[in-house]
């Protein structure tokens, strides 16, 4: 549970390096508007990520306290036990996914905008890759939705797939507030970003030296101009939340209320258990499928005639193999090669010190 | 250059030579510290080395006439002539050092490299001492080659005791430096070095017995353990 | 002005709401037609609506207030996006809460809704259509902003009513990338909108649904709302698609009744060869199988880029 | 007026506290010193701003925004650590690790190291500068010595030697400015050596003969600074004294060392021209940077990790400050700031959670957040500070050097980001497992006083948002000055 968070962080500090990144590339070109906009865009995001990961992690906290279950495969529907918590990480994962009109959304949007403005980069070459990049950022932030649903979901809809889950006890008063007030962070920089805008104004003003462009209204925010892009959280809850109601109202007065309890139809298979449903890793499958290239999977399947079916997968990352642990394992030579630098003798020290000074002596010569 | 001092004319030719004969002495103790075993010798050495410094202090500041010279050279009588020596004897017996021997790296060796130092501080000097209005100017180059080989008296040695006669003995160098190069630094920032010197001293007094305390010995091959791993 | 601006923007909600439906059942009308079948009547659609609110709703025992809240849910926000998109009259009140970005952004809030409720109940089916909706939706927000990143750079606006204005006054601005970008956002059409050949909105079979699994356990009223709302977001898309690629006739600069009513005409008349055409393509095509919807799907994303990287190569050319 | 009491507090403290400094409260008398020259401190920052730069005692002092600024956060940074210390040392006590007598010893020193630093900081003389240097050498040394095990013996030992001969280079490196200065100012005994004067008259300086100075004192004062290849006492000194030895030794000695480098800069610079000084300073921060981050991969004691981490800063620093320009220099101060802030308080913390452990082996330390959620936390944010992240201080600071590097030598961004990088990994791959996972270490004997971690913390945060104009101003103007 914890782990999958914490993959999130990683790729949402990469969200936020592509920022500072791209930031780097328009300022170096002078583009100083563009560099403010991704510079505010990661600082955005970074504030955010901030807010809904520590919201997530409490949540994850208050489930785990009252569950003492860290496997996503052994909790499930704890939306009934522990309504607040649950309620109250919906929030935070609907803005971790980036979804409008909360703040993960806010930032990522932003970003998206900056990806629109490299083509004013001055390298041809760097102009067609970067288009990519923000292909690859819309499936990240996408991807990080499709888990932040299966998080949701396997925890705390469907059924729970043990039966101690039921007895879990809601968050007690004070872990409701503390969920609460970054809930309410999520909300308040997704609907009125220009909080969060004006404050990395701030701060893009001192880096790049150019703040965002001034907003057109309070209601919505137009980094760059309003006649290019514009986004109004304002507006998308308002509207979702008054079509609700009235629908809801009009629903209510035109057909009848009626409801009738029954148990889940599922296409009239009668003996389902808690246990069909989809695992956390069920629920991963069309993803291990998809990038199997990228994965080494060992897989154990269970043959028709098995008495005692088993299923096992081993999952491995390719990348980490072949990319990331040549690296680390560079870096790890290098820094013993280099450690004779440290080696305790102070005659040595002393020679480097002297050397460097003799060096230094024979450069002004 | 086109200020020719007034001074250097009204100095006397034997005094300039007695002034070089004193700089190679300074040299020739440097050398014979850098080649030296005994850590009583070097003690002795090094109170030589300052009695030179005193005397062409001396020289210089009734050459030059200027009494704050003399202060200076009277401090450096005190401080390195007879304070430090002393402290650094009393210590060695209290330590039952005295007669301690030291193994050194390969001594041809050092003495070669010492040469080169001595030529390239001779090159690096030349410059300044062309530029030098005082008549201690062919001097320099003999005060930083007497610093280098200091340095590498450091580097070369073995035990703390000898490691810190070697950081004195560049210190000697330096105040040399100064009176050649410019007749001395202010009175308050010599009073000031000297200050730095003399505490200095004795906190690395109090840390000889710590260190004899805790490794059982001088030697600074106890003292590798702090490294990379 | 204001109000009435707002009067305008209310009209045409109400105008996408009631059409939506319409659209769909044209689209089954054209479909039977060329398969040779006979049609239900164009109403259909409405019907359904109405026989569905008149039914007694069957709800799971264990189905949570998420579960009933999501049908509301999705019709509030294919309504905004409704509101957003202009279909008839640009630069209304609402166009500017979002850019086309944001609009993806709004889709995929109404898509990781419908999801969850799935997963809700517990079921089998349930979790199954939200995997493989999820799946169908990470692959095709890469492959629509490819295809708004293009319309960027030949507009420089993301927002729809500002692309609308340009391409309406500069009509001349037709580059060979919008054809890239077409072709790449009809396909991100079909599978967002759950067509073949992603998906069958008329299958029976379960193990092939991917919508249909998801909503399953909804029933009457519920049901009513969540399809009214997937009617609403093909209409929504193909608005998109017409403001984006044939924005000819739209209301641009203030609504005035007679502009608005031969907006409304010509939108009408683009619907209707639209809707014909969608079903020409899913007459002509089989559904896929679920694992080569990635293939469908990045299929598009390439076709996009290359619409992109032909507009970077000829402009660069063009400059030169 | 405000500048002798600035002084004078620490002095007076040292003095205090050699006769009191075994007795119970003397920890309290050890803050309220400190405060006391804060508050001084404070009151010269305002004086500055309001009258401009000043001149005081026959031309000896002289507080100009640069230096008032170090001295504000060195009186800071000096207070913080001394409330820190205050249970700390208690705690060390407990163990057994100090005496009463040991104590006295360290709040003396103390004091007298923090007179030390801002009398270097404040004298107009560069000639007081290097004696107020050898000073605070002479009390750190003490100090780092103070628990007396072969460790701590063995990284005072090297520390003194190798700063020593670091520093009696920076006098020869004084000896040949004050030579050049003689010839262009006259021989007008206490005023040839007085940075106003020497600036004053840089360009008319010989051009040789402030070559070979800038070398030795570059050389000598970059000993201290922590320069690589001259570093190799900073790990140790700062693995075996105490934590908030190596706090301030981290947060406020390296500034005031390359404060001292930086004032010999400007004067070079205005004699030969900014090429030679400039890329010297430049190579050496590289140098610094990468081989700091490279050795951050093997440390295994968590206040040595932290200490590789602050010679990666100071080359960083090194780096900007070579680069020259407006900008790089204000991000050079920027990050000065935000390095000694951050620095100091992932120093308190390491500090209590090596208390906690009861080992500084980093393999020991684990599930800090567990125990003790504010060491935990503290660690956390403290790490991702000094990593760079967004929003905080160091970010913004990198950000405007990495962005001016590569504007004006694109060919050192690589070497940037490989340093930023590696040490990223480095020490992020070392805090987590301490940060998290089980442990069952017993709570500390004495509160641990957290409150300075998380001032610091929020200062940096509250930089890397936005700086205030006034010190943003303030900042702008020392950048001018070193040009």
């Amino acid at each position: 549970m914890k782990r999958l968070l914490a993959y999130s962080s990683i790729e949402n500090i990469g969200l936020i390096f592509t920022g500072i990144g791209l930031s780097i590339l328009f300022a170096a070109s002078n583009l100083h508007l563009f560099a403010a906009l991704a510079l505010a865009a990661a600082l955005i995001h970074a504030l955010n990520h901030s807010l809904f990961k520590s919201m997530l992690f409490l949540a994850t906290g208050s489930v785990l306290h009252a569950t003492r279950q860290r496997s996503l495969g052994k909790l499930g529907g704890l939306i009934r036990s522990m309504p607040w918590v649950a309620a109250l990480a919906l929030i935070g994962t609907l803005a971790i996914a980036g979804l409008p009109p909360l703040n993960g959304f806010v930032s990522e949007w932003l970003l998206l905008q900056s990806f629109l403005y490299t083509p004013q980069l001055p390298h041809a070459f760097i102009n067609m890759l970067i288009p990519l990049g923000a292909a690859a950022l819309a499936l990240t932030v996408a991807l990080a939705a499709y888990v932040m649903v299966k998080f949701y979901g396997v925890i705390f809809l469907g059924k729970p797939r043990e039966t101690l889950l039921a007895q879990a006890h809601d968050a007690n008063w004070l872990e409701r507030i503390g969920l609460a007030w970054l809930a309410a962070g999520c909300i308040a920089i997704g609907v009125q970003p220009q909080l969060a805008l004006d404050a990395a104004g701030k701060s893009t003003g001192m880096l790049v030296g150019q703040t965002i462009a001034p907003n057109p209204s309070v209601w919505r925010i137009a980094p760059i101009a309003p006649e290019q892009a514009s986004y109004s959280g304002w507006i998308f809850l308002a509207v979702i939340l008054c079509t609700i109601a009235v629908t809801f109202l009009l629903v209510r007065l035109l057909a009848h209320g009626r409801i009738r309890r029954t148990a889940p139809w599922d296409c009239g298979y009668p003996w389902q258990t808690s246990r069909m449903q989809d695992t956390a890793e069920g629920f991963g499958q069309p993803i291990r499928h998809m990038f199997g290239a990228f994965f080494r999977m060992e897989r154990e399947l269970p043959a028709p005639t098995d008495l005692t079916p088993k299923y096992r997968v081993h999952i491995e990352d390719r990348f980490w193999r072949a990319l990331y642990q040549p690296i680390a394992a560079a870096v790890k030579r290098l820094a013993d090669a280099i450690s004779f630098l440290q080696g305790g003798r102070l005659a040595i020290y002393l020679l480097f010190s002297f050397l460097t000074l003799l060096g230094l002596l024979v450069f002004v010569l | 250059m086109l200020r020719s001092p007034l001074n250097v004319q009204l100095l006397s030719h034997l005094d300039v030579e007695l002034l070089k004969l004193l700089a190679a002495g300074m040299l020739l103790i440097s050398f014979a510290m850098l080649s030296t075993r005994r850590t009583q010798q070097l003690i002795t050495l090094f109170a030589w080395q300052g009695a030179i410094l005193f005397l062409s202090t001396t020289l210089v500041a009734h050459e030059a006439g200027l009494t704050e010279l003399y202060f200076s050279a009277g401090l450096t009588l005190i401080l390195k002539v007879i304070t430090l020596p002393l402290i650094l004897h009393t210590l060695i017996k209290r330590l039952g050092a005295q007669w301690d021997n030291e193994r050194l790296v390969n001594i041809p060796i050092t003495m070669l490299v010492g040469l080169v130092l001595v030529i390239f501080s001779f090159g690096l000097a030349q410059p300044i001492s062309l530029l030098a209005t005082t008549i201690t100017r062919h001097t320099i180059g003999i005060a930083l080659a007497v610093i280098l080989l200091s340095f590498l008296m450091m580097i070369t040695r073995r035990k703390a005791v000898t490691q810190v006669i070697g950081f004195l003995a560049m210190e000697n160098g330096l105040f040399f430096a100064a009176t050649s190069a410019t007749y001395g630094m202010p009175m308050v920032i010599e009073l000031g070095i000297a200050l730095d010197l003399l505490v200095a001293v004795f906190i690395l007094g109090i840390f000889f017995f710590q260190i004899r305390e805790q490794f059982d010995s001088l030697d600074l091959h106890h003292m590798e353990s702090l490294r990379e791993k | 002005m204001r109000g009435i601006a707002f009067v305008w923007q209310f009209g045409e909600v109400i105008l996408a709401i009631s059409l939506a439906p319409l659209f769909s059942g044209w689209i089954a009308q054209c479909r039977a037609w060329m398969q040779n079948r006979k049609a239900p009547p164009f109403t259909q659609p409405y019907r359904m609506l109405r026989k569905l609110f008149n039914k007694d709703a069957a709800l799971a025992e264990n189905a949570s207030r998420l579960f009933r809240t999501t049908p509301y849910v999705l019709f509030g926000t294919m309504v905004l996006a409704a509101a957003i998109i202009p279909s008839v009259v640009t630069d209304l009140p609402f166009a500017r809460a979002a850019d086309a970005i944001a609009l993806i952004g709004l889709f995929a809030t109404a898509r990781v809704f419908q999801a969850l409720a799935a997963m809700d109940i517990g079921t089998a089916f349930g979790t199954l259509g939200a995997r493989r909706e999820m799946m169908v939706g990470f692959l095709a927000e890469p492959a629509i902003l490819m295809v708004f990143f293009n319309a960027f750079l030949l507009f420089g606006t993301t927002a729809l009513t500002g692309m609308v204005d340009n391409y309406t006054t500069h009509p001349s601005v037709i580059d060979p990338s919008v054809v890239f970008a077409a072709i790449a956002f009809t396909m991100v059409l079909l599978a967002e909108n759950a067509r073949i050949p992603i998906d069958n909105p008329t299958t029976h079979l379960e193990l092939t649904m991917i919508h249909e699994a998801m909503v399953l356990e909804y029933s009457a009223r519920h049901l009513a709302l969540i399809e009214w709302a997937s009617s609403l977001k093909l209409f929504n898309y193909a608005c998109i698609g017409l403001a984006l690629f044939l924005p000819w006739g739209i209301a641009i600069h203030g609504a005035h009744v007679d502009s608005a009513l031969i907006a409304l005409s010509a939108l009408l008349v683009k619907l209707a060869f639209c809707g014909a055409g969608l079903a020409l393509i899913e007459s002509v095509s089989a559904k896929l199988r679920i694992f080569r919807a990635p293939e469908f799907l990045a299929m598009a994303f390439l076709i996009a880029v290359l619409g992109l990287l032909v507009h970077l190569l000829l402009g660069a050319n063009a400059n030169a | 007026m405000e500048l002798w009491l600035v002084l004078g507090m620490p002095l007076l403290g040292t003095f205090v506290l050699a006769i009191l400094g075994a007795r119970r409260y003397a920890p309290e008398v050890n803050v309220g010193v400190s405060l006391a020259t804060l508050l001084a401190a404070s009151l010269l920052v305002v004086r500055i701003i309001r009258n401009g730069p000043l001149l005081i005692g026959h031309e000896q002092f002289f507080v100009d925004p640069f230096n008032v600024f170090l001295v504000a956060l060195t009186a800071f940074v000096g207070l913080t650590t001394a409330i820190f210390s205050r249970p700390y040392m208690r705690i060390e006590e407990h163990h057994g690790r100090l005496t009463a007598r040991r104590l006295r010893l360290y709040h003396s020193m103390y004091q007298l190291f923090m007179f030390a630093m801002l009398l270097a900081l404040l004298t107009n003389n560069m000639g007081l500068v290097w004696v107020a240097m050898e000073a605070a050498t002479l009390s750190t040394v003490l100090l780092v010595s103070l628990y007396r095990t072969k460790a701590s013996l063995e990284a005072a030992w090297k520390y003194f030697i190798l700063c020593g001969v670091g520093i009696a280079q920076a006098l020869f490196g004084t000896i040949l400015l004050y030579f050049a200065a003689e010839r262009t100012l006259g021989r007008q005994g206490m005023t040839a050596l007085l940075w106003t004067h020497l600036n004053a008259a840089k360009a008319d300086l010989e051009p040789t003969v402030m070559g070979l100075a800038f070398v030795f004192l570059l050389v000598g004062y970059g000993t201290k600074v922590g320069l690589a290849p001259l570093h190799n006492w900073l790990p140790d000194a700062h693995a075996e004294g105490p934590t908030p030895v190596s706090a301030v030794l981290s947060g406020l000695l390296l500034n005031v060392a390359l404060y001292a480098v930086i004032r010999c800069k400007v004067l070079a610079v205005g004699s030969i021209g900014p090429m030679m000084p400039g890329r010297m300073l430049m190579a050496f921060g590289l140098l610094s940077a990468v081989l700091a981050a490279f050795f951050l991969w093997r440390q295994r004691d968590i206040k040595r990790l932290f200490g590789y981490s602050s010679i990666e800063h100071m080359g960083i620093i090194t780096f900007a400050f070579g680069l020259g320009g407006p900008v790089a220099n204000f991000a050079a101060l920027l990050h000065m700031t935000v390095h000694s802030l951050t620095k100091s308080s992932i120093f308190f913390t390491a500090g209590h959670a090596s208390q906690t452990a009861g080992t500084q082996q980093m393999d020991g330390i684990r599930g800090l957040v567990g125990i003790s959620p504010t060491i935990g936390w503290g660690l956390i944010l403290g790490s991702l500070a000094i990593l760079g992240m967004p929003p905080f201080g160091v970010f913004a600071s990198e950000f405007l050097i990495l962005t001016t590097a590569m504007r004006e030598h694109p060919w050192t961004t690589p070497f940037l980001l490989i340093a930023l990088g590696v040490a990223f990994a480095g020490i992020f791959m070392k805090v987590q497992p301490m940060a998290f996972g089980e442990s069952e270490a017993p709570k500390l004997p004495h509160s641990p006083a957290l409150l300075p971690v998380f001032i610091h913390l929020a200062m940096v945060l509250v930089l890397g948002l936005y700086i205030p104009p006034a010190l943003a101003e303030w900042y702008r103007a020392a950048a001018r000055l070193i040009g």
